[in-house]
């Protein structure tokens, strides 16, 4: 274990919501859940102010928060960009609009361009599923999607980015 | 909300509803247009919100007296937005692909003059 | 009464029983490979995860986990049908087929229970092969963690998490990229692991395995320049004898003995002699700290708690370092030894400490960690140089072509080497107390113990109390071994729940004969039973059993400690403790 | 004055028969008559009744044409718009009576889909419980609160012949029977919202559409039981439906329709929600169980059964979102009407996320029986462009690839089992001849591979081989043996994994073993992918001959692999594409080949 180098605000949250779950180990997922949600993402030093809330083992909530995909441990970038490659998805060209932004971004999945601007990932059905291939940045939702579209869609984002 | 605290008062308000939906008296809720926009996370993706948005202030614009909710999926998900719209003493009929142009196009011709316009849904299911 | 079917033999059985219960009873012997029981212990691993176990039961879809079912009525099982054995040797080759092919140099290779399984099964191909996964590998003082090697069987984690609470141990990541490890994939070392080796002890392959210092003592004892001295703890003569082929419970002390001599240490000694020194000044302590409680001194605090054992030593000071002015602060046999060896044994021999090397004998992984702690050395120098485990020892003797079983019984080495019965007990679980009262008794009360076993203190509970009356002063008396049952002893005294006056804490199932450092036991409970028996055994059979009456003791204090608690005795045979909680 | 509207269906089977130029002509005729204040032609989506296409129907008097070709516009128009006589020749004859049936309300057999579980999405504001009760909500859970005992209704429910609708099929009847069994103070209902199968959403629609339903059918279940405790474990990837849920939850508490003494008969529910995060093997409930109990989401060995030791070790029953949808209106309309619905084994409906390759992507709802064939090309409007239909994919991961052999069996759970796949939760992706099916099965097993929870060996290790040798067959570097050993390994994996995800993940290799084996032996000895698909199968050339310079593929390649000017022949170069097929879909000329 490290030790904590949480900020004071982190941590005073890590005890609000623990506290609000009545330091309940079942509540775990709940609980980080709420910590993604207002940190963006969930680091060592976080873990380990939970488990000590919760007292529980930190190697517990590694444990759990490396299981389920829908935590992280790494910053995102400003704008997530999740390309759906549910099965419909698939069949209709998802792969290649995700590699399109693989290649235009020069990231992997799971990864944040260096600037921090965007991050990638692939989800699993976002139940749009008409409207296959489907892109996700942050609410907006892309349909129909073709590789062809993916730099105009990064452009759009680059553009307000640059103001 | 007011409590339901019997099943007399279940019944109450079913009675209620039923007959403020299917009596022709005068008020005028019951001679409203009513427009329910398809509003399930495939239908906003699509533009739901917009359509919805722009019938609300369409037809305030035209003061024409109409109800504009949201609902859940109408499951044709290959025509997002999808609107079902429903003149008073007719038969609900179901818009597919409604953008705001088409929208526009249905507020003009449905709504005002009864008259359809291309992108009419058949329904294709029997409900319980 | 239930009755089934297996492979065509009729069992009646118990309801609950499990489908390979029953087959044990039919005479069927089912592989296993993930589970493990330790019958009168209440541990327990049946993740159902290697699906080695499987069986077919008629009219059932799927091959079933014969550990984890049960067995219902009028079952029909079949345990080795060609359907099963096609399954079980696919499932096995797949875990092989991601699991290095380094038996050679396998650390337990020869006692590796997935090899033992490839060939029960005659593996002679791997016919999927593909990626295999690829960790770093851990090197901590005590443990070396090779994830590679990990087949999920959970053992580990389930030691590590249920029985002892430690916590280190957890399943991360998913699917292939499974493994167990501590949080964030960081090393032991770097976590709240106390290195208690229980989890090696269960481990099926080579994923854990203790740090291997056997080259050390072989560097140190061909360097004629050092004077090279050993040390070997209670419990490692009662399992020596396992690895060559004796029953367990066979007590090989002066075999033992001899083996090392012909291994070439220059002096044989014995830790039971500083397990003597031990109760000497931990009982002295005990009285002092009880006496003052009695006489209502508010500054001091009751119980107090033995400190031998040093993954419960880590263990409190992670987890309840708040609690770090109660242990006795007497340190461990293992560190009373090499501090004596190195100061009062160096000068009698006139050797410099840098000139004289210390290795002890250990049925623990935890001393190993235990001796490289810094307050431990002077000047650069530690009080204990190499640390072997039982099985390092056996390994070493056989490396020498040393038969153990034609040697002579031979005698420990003077002046180190003397000890009393109640030194030996040290190697049990409740044995540290009981040798604590037979001195504390008479000195407290000045009079002779009536009796000298104490069959209140013994057993294999993992929690058990006793009240021990000190002629008319009844002493409340608390043993836990597993450091889950410490964890609620704790508890308890932290709540203000507790009311004992002194409490013996091992951290291991059985303490030190079931030390991760021991023979494996390969989930046989039996075998630490027997081990536990041989101690007693010793100490019955020895002519001086308190250790207050350990003459070399006695000559120890007269010629350099002066008395128990003395400023000398601070100095070399007490330790403080840190709180580790914020590391 | 009404005027009159004739309808032609758009749908994409119907334009195939050439119902554009039908429209062309009937807006002629009009013109031509000078009726065209009064007649008004709409082209509209499908009909649902594809085989029977062209249609066109004729308000306000509904009649319904069917197969009707251009050439008849002239006729309807003189004969039904002017002289009110019907064309006897166009009307459609039911098969059973052999009458023609003049009125599209007569019709309504061609209504494939019938609505239970979706009956109220897209009907009813999810926002408004009294919504929801003017359409019967509650009056199920007042029904069995003062007229039933929970043995009756867990009786009405097993009569019912209702069995789970995430994809194993158990009896529902017989789950709530066993926990109700189970005796424990303390007893929990979970409805199983972590719709994890990609390309199946039916439960997010109802949740969105409908949450009211569920939230009564968990109430009831609750009395049934003995629970007073409701748990809806949900993806935290659904926003929407987690909001409207939310916003559901808190009107029924504050109507009283949950919480304590309900409708006044000493009856007391209360739900929590739950969120998934991201892992779909939660779906398996023991998984589901731990990973609301704050655990890792692994699966453990049944028995002990949830309804036996579920949440906090209680009796614990669990359902899906679709199941729990059925329950009102099976109490409302009783067991009888119920099981009158579907086949022997299946009663009821089934919901289908209908996608991929077909016209009308959607959700549908059909009863228990209803034909692959029906789904497809009746409710689904046929296969995208034109092509031919290859396979449909049903059960999600868990299930498996069906070919045109199975078009006409009736979907149940048990046909499906059979035929190789499985209900699932419901999805069913449509393939057609560009899909290779080797490269379906890798997609699955990829998806499984992340999914696996990793706890038993043959699901940990023996889906990676899986996918390690269809990875290997997609890059031309397969062998025969290969193909032989996918099958022992798929058949032992299914035979000795702890949970349903490893019991069936490797059905989507057997089934396109079975069912498309000249595809694989195509990849392996041929070194072919027959559908253009893999990537290292394949090379775009350019066809020189064909080729007009017309740069549009030189344009749009996204790695500039493309060289050449305008009105010159152009050139693809092999070493910077990436064979993403944008230029092959792009060409106007067919320059592009495949090779």
């Amino acid at each position: 274990m490290t030790k904590t180098q949480l900020s004071e605000p982190a941590e005073i949250l890590v005890k609000s919501i623990c506290a609000r779950y009545k330091n309940d180990e079942h509540e775990l997922i709940n609980i980080l859940h709420e910590l993604q949600h207002e940190l963006g993402h969930l680091p060592a030093e976080l873990q380990s102010a939970v488990a000590h809330e919760l007292h529980i083992p930190v190697s517990k909530i590694y444990g759990v928060v490396s299981f389920y995909s829908f935590f992280t441990m790494l910053p995102k970038g400003k704008y997530q960009i999740s390309v759906c490659l549910g099965t419909a998805c698939y069949v209709r060209g998802g792969e290649l609009v995700l590699e399109e932004f693989k290649r235009r971004l020069n990231i992997k999945t799971g990864e944040t361009t260096k600037d921090g601007v965007f991050s990638l990932s692939c989800i699993r059905c976002v139940g749009a599923c008409g409207l296959a291939p489907v892109v996700t940045i942050g609410e907006k939702v892309y349909g129909r999607v073709s590789p062809q579209q993916v730099r105009r869609i990064i452009d759009e984002y680059l553009m307000l980015e640059e103001g | 909300m007011e409590k339901i605290k019997s099943v007399a008062d279940l019944k109450k308000l079913k009675q209620q509803s039923a007959l403020s939906r299917k009596s022709g008296d005068e008020s005028s809720q019951q001679n409203a247009i009513t427009i329910k926009v398809a509003m399930a996370t495939c239908g906003i993706a699509s533009g739901a919100r917009e359509t919805y948005d722009y019938f609300v202030q369409e037809l305030k614009r035209q003061k024409i007296n109409a109800i504009v909710s949201q609902t859940g999926c109408m499951s044709y998900c290959y025509a997002e937005p999808t609107v079902e719209i429903t003149l008073p003493h007719e038969e609900p009929v179901v818009f597919g692909f409604v953008n705001t142009a088409k929208a526009q196009e249905i507020v003009d011709r449905y709504i005002l003059h009864h008259e359809f316009v291309d992108g009419v849904i058949p329904a294709s299911y029997k409900t319980v | 009464m239930i009755k089934i079917t297996i492979d065509q033999k009729t069992v009646s059985v118990p309801r609950g029983t499990t489908i390979l219960e029953a087959a044990e009873k039919a005479g069927i012997d089912i592989p296993t490979l993930c589970h493990m029981k330790l019958h009168d212990m209440n541990i327990e691993n049946k993740p159902g995860g290697c699906r080695i176990c499987v069986v077919e039961v008629n009219g059932r879809r799927n091959l079933t986990p014969s550990c984890c079912t049960e067995v219902e009525e009028g079952m029909m099982i079949n345990t080795h049908s060609m359907r099963v054995i096609n399954a079980r040797r696919t499932v096995l080759e797949l875990i092989l087929s991601d699991h290095p092919a380094e038996c050679l140099t396998c650390a337990k290779s020869g006692d590796c229970e997935l090899q033992r399984m490839a060939h029960r099964l005659g593996i002679r191909e791997i016919h999927c092969k593909g990626e295999q996964s690829a960790y770093r590998i851990d090197n901590s003082p005590a443990i070396i963690r090779d994830p590679d090697k990990c087949i999920m069987c959970r053992r580990c984690e389930m030691m590590c998490n249920e029985v002892q609470t430690v916590g280190v141990l957890s399943a991360v990541h998913r699917g292939f990229n499974s493994v167990v490890s501590p949080a964030f994939e960081k090393d032991l070392m770097h976590s709240e692991c106390t290195f208690c080796g229980q989890c090696l002890a269960v481990c099926p392959t080579g994923a854990l395995t203790e740090v291997d210092e056997t080259t050390s003592v072989v560097r140190a004892i061909s360097d004629r320049e050092k004077v090279v001295v050993v040390q070997t703890a209670p419990a490692v003569r009662a399992a020596l004898g396992e690895e060559f082929g004796y029953q367990a419970g066979t007590v090989v002390t002066g075999k033992m003995v001899a083996a090392l001599r012909r291994l070439g240490f220059n002096y044989v000694f014995d830790t039971d002699f500083a397990a003597d020194l031990t109760i000497m000044e931990e009982g002295t302590e005990l009285l002092q700290r009880l006496n003052a409680f009695l006489k209502g001194d508010k500054s001091v605090k009751l119980p107090i708690l033995t400190s031998c054992c040093p993954a419960w030593v880590k263990f409190f000071e992670h987890q309840f370092p708040e609690l770090i002015d109660i242990p006795s602060t007497a340190r461990s046999p293992q560190q009373m030894f090499g501090s004596i060896a190195k100061t009062y044994l160096a000068e009698k021999l006139g050797v410099d400490r840098k000139n004289m090397i210390v290795v002890s004998i250990m049925p623990c992984v935890a001393k190993k960690y235990e001796r490289g702690r810094d307050e431990f050395y002077v000047d650069g120098n530690p009080d204990v140089d190499i640390v072997l485990t039982t099985r390092e020892l056996a390994h070493l003797i056989k490396l020498c072509n040393i038969d153990l079983t034609t040697l002579p019984e031979e005698d420990f080495d003077e002046p180190l080497g003397q000890s009393t019965g109640a030194g030996v007990l040290f190697g049990t679980t409740g044995g540290v107390i009981e040798a604590a009262v037979r001195t504390a008794y008479e000195i407290q009360t000045g009079k002779a113990l009536p009796r000298i076993n104490f069959e209140e203190l013994r057993g294999m509970e993992g929690f058990r109390k006793a009240i021990v009356d000190f002629d008319g002063l009844e002493l409340n008396i608390g043993i836990a071994h597993g450091l889950g049952n410490a964890r609620k002893l704790l508890e308890d005294i932290e709540q203000g729940k507790s009311h004992f006056h002194a409490i013996e804490i091992m951290s291991c199932p059985g303490g030190c004969i079931g030390g991760g450092g021991q023979p494996y036991h390969h989930g046989n409970a039996d075998i630490l039973m027997k081990r536990q028996h041989a101690l007693y055994t010793e100490d019955e059979l020895k002519v001086i059993r308190k250790s207050h009456e350990n003459p070399d003791i006695l000559k120890l204090y007269a010629e350099f400690l002066g008395k128990p608690l003395s400023e000398k005795s601070h100095k070399l045979l007490h330790t403080n403790y840190f709180n580790r909680k914020a590391e | 004055m009404t005027k009159t509207h004739i309808f032609v269906c758009g749908g994409i089977g119907c334009r195939a028969m050439e119902s554009e130029q039908l429209r062309k002509n009937f807006q002629r005729e009009i013109l031509v008559r000078g009726l065209s204040d009064e007649v008004q032609v709409v082209t509209t989506g499908c009909f649902g009744f594809c085989e029977k296409g062209p249609l066109v129907k004729i308000l306000p008097d509904q009649t319904f044409y069917v197969q009707v070709s251009p050439d008849d516009a002239a006729e309807i128009v003189s004969e039904h718009i002017i002289h009110q006589r019907k064309v006897e020749r166009l009307l459609y004859i039911d098969p059973e009576t052999r009458k023609r049936v003049t009125e599209s309300k007569d019709m309504d057999f061609y209504k494939r889909q019938f609505r239970i579980a979706l009956r109220n999405c897209g009907v009813i504001d999810p926002d408004n419980i009294e919504e929801y009760i003017a359409r019967d909500g509650y009056s199920a859970i007042a029904k069995c609160l003062t007229e039933y005992t929970p043995e009756k209704v867990i009786d009405i429910v097993k009569k019912s012949g209702l069995r789970g609708r995430g994809g194993g099929g158990f009896p529902t009847g017989l789950k709530w029977e066993i926990t109700r069994k189970s005796e424990n103070s303390q007893k929990y209902v979970v409805c199983n919202a972590d719709e994890g199968d990609p390309g199946a959403f039916m439960d997010r629609s109802i949740l969105e559409g409908d949450p009211h339903s569920v939230i009564e059918a968990m109430a009831i279940c609750g009395y049934c039981i003995g629970a007073d405790k409701g748990l809806i474990y949900i993806r935290a990837e659904y926003p929407l439906a987690i909001k409207r849920l939310k916003r559901a939850l808190q009107q029924a508490v504050d109507t009283g329709l949950l919480g304590r003494d309900i409708l006044g008969t000493g009856f007391n529910f209360e739900i929590e929600i739950r969120y998934g995060a991201g892992a779909f093997v939660c779906g398996e409930e023991t998984a589901l169980i731990h990973s609301m109990e704050g655990c890792r989401g692994e699966p453990t060995f049944k028995p002990p059964f949830p309804s036996v030791e579920g949440y906090m070790g209680k009796p614990t029953n669990v359902n899906n979102v679709e199941t729990f949808a059925n329950i009102p209106v099976i109490i409302n309309k009783g067991a009888e009407w119920f099981s009158a619905i579907g086949t022997e084994k299946s009663k009821g409906t089934k919901v289908f996320a209908l996608a991929g390759k077909i016209n009308n992507v959607g959700l549908i709802e059909v009863p228990m029986g209803t034909t692959l064939r029906e789904i497809i090309y009746d409710i689904g409007g046929g296969i995208k462009d034109g092509k031919k239909f290859k396979a449909v994919q049903t059960g999600g991961p868990s299930g498996g690839c069906l070919s045109e052999k199975y078009l006409d069996t009736p979907i149940d759970y048990d046909n499906l089992i059979e035929a190789g796949s499985m209900m699932g939760s419901g999805g069913m992706i449509v393939l057609d001849e560009n899909d290779c099916m080797v490269s379906i099965a890798k997609f699955y097993l990829g998806f499984t591979l992340d999914e696996s929870c990793g706890k038993c060996a043959p699901c940990r290790i023996g889906n990676k081989r899986l996918y390690e040798k269809l990875d290997k067959i997609t890059s031309g570097e397969g062998t025969m043996e290969d193909l032989v050993r996918l099958k022992s390994l798929s058949l032992v994996i299914k035979d000795t994994s702890l949970c349903g995800l490893g019991q069936s993940s490797p059905n989507p290799v057997l089934s396109t073993l079975t069912n498309f084996y000249d595809e694989y032996v195509a990849h392996v000895k041929e070194k072919k992918c027959p559908s253009k698909q893999c990537k290292d199968l394949i090379n775009f050339t350019i066809i020189e001959d064909k080729c007009t310079g017309c740069t549009l593929c030189f344009r749009n390649c996204p790695v500039e692999a493309i060289s050449g000017e305008k009105s010159k022949i152009h050139h693809i170069h092999q070493d910077k594409c990436i064979k993403c097929g944008l230029c092959y879909s792009k060409c106007k000329f067919e320059a592009i080949l495949i090779e």
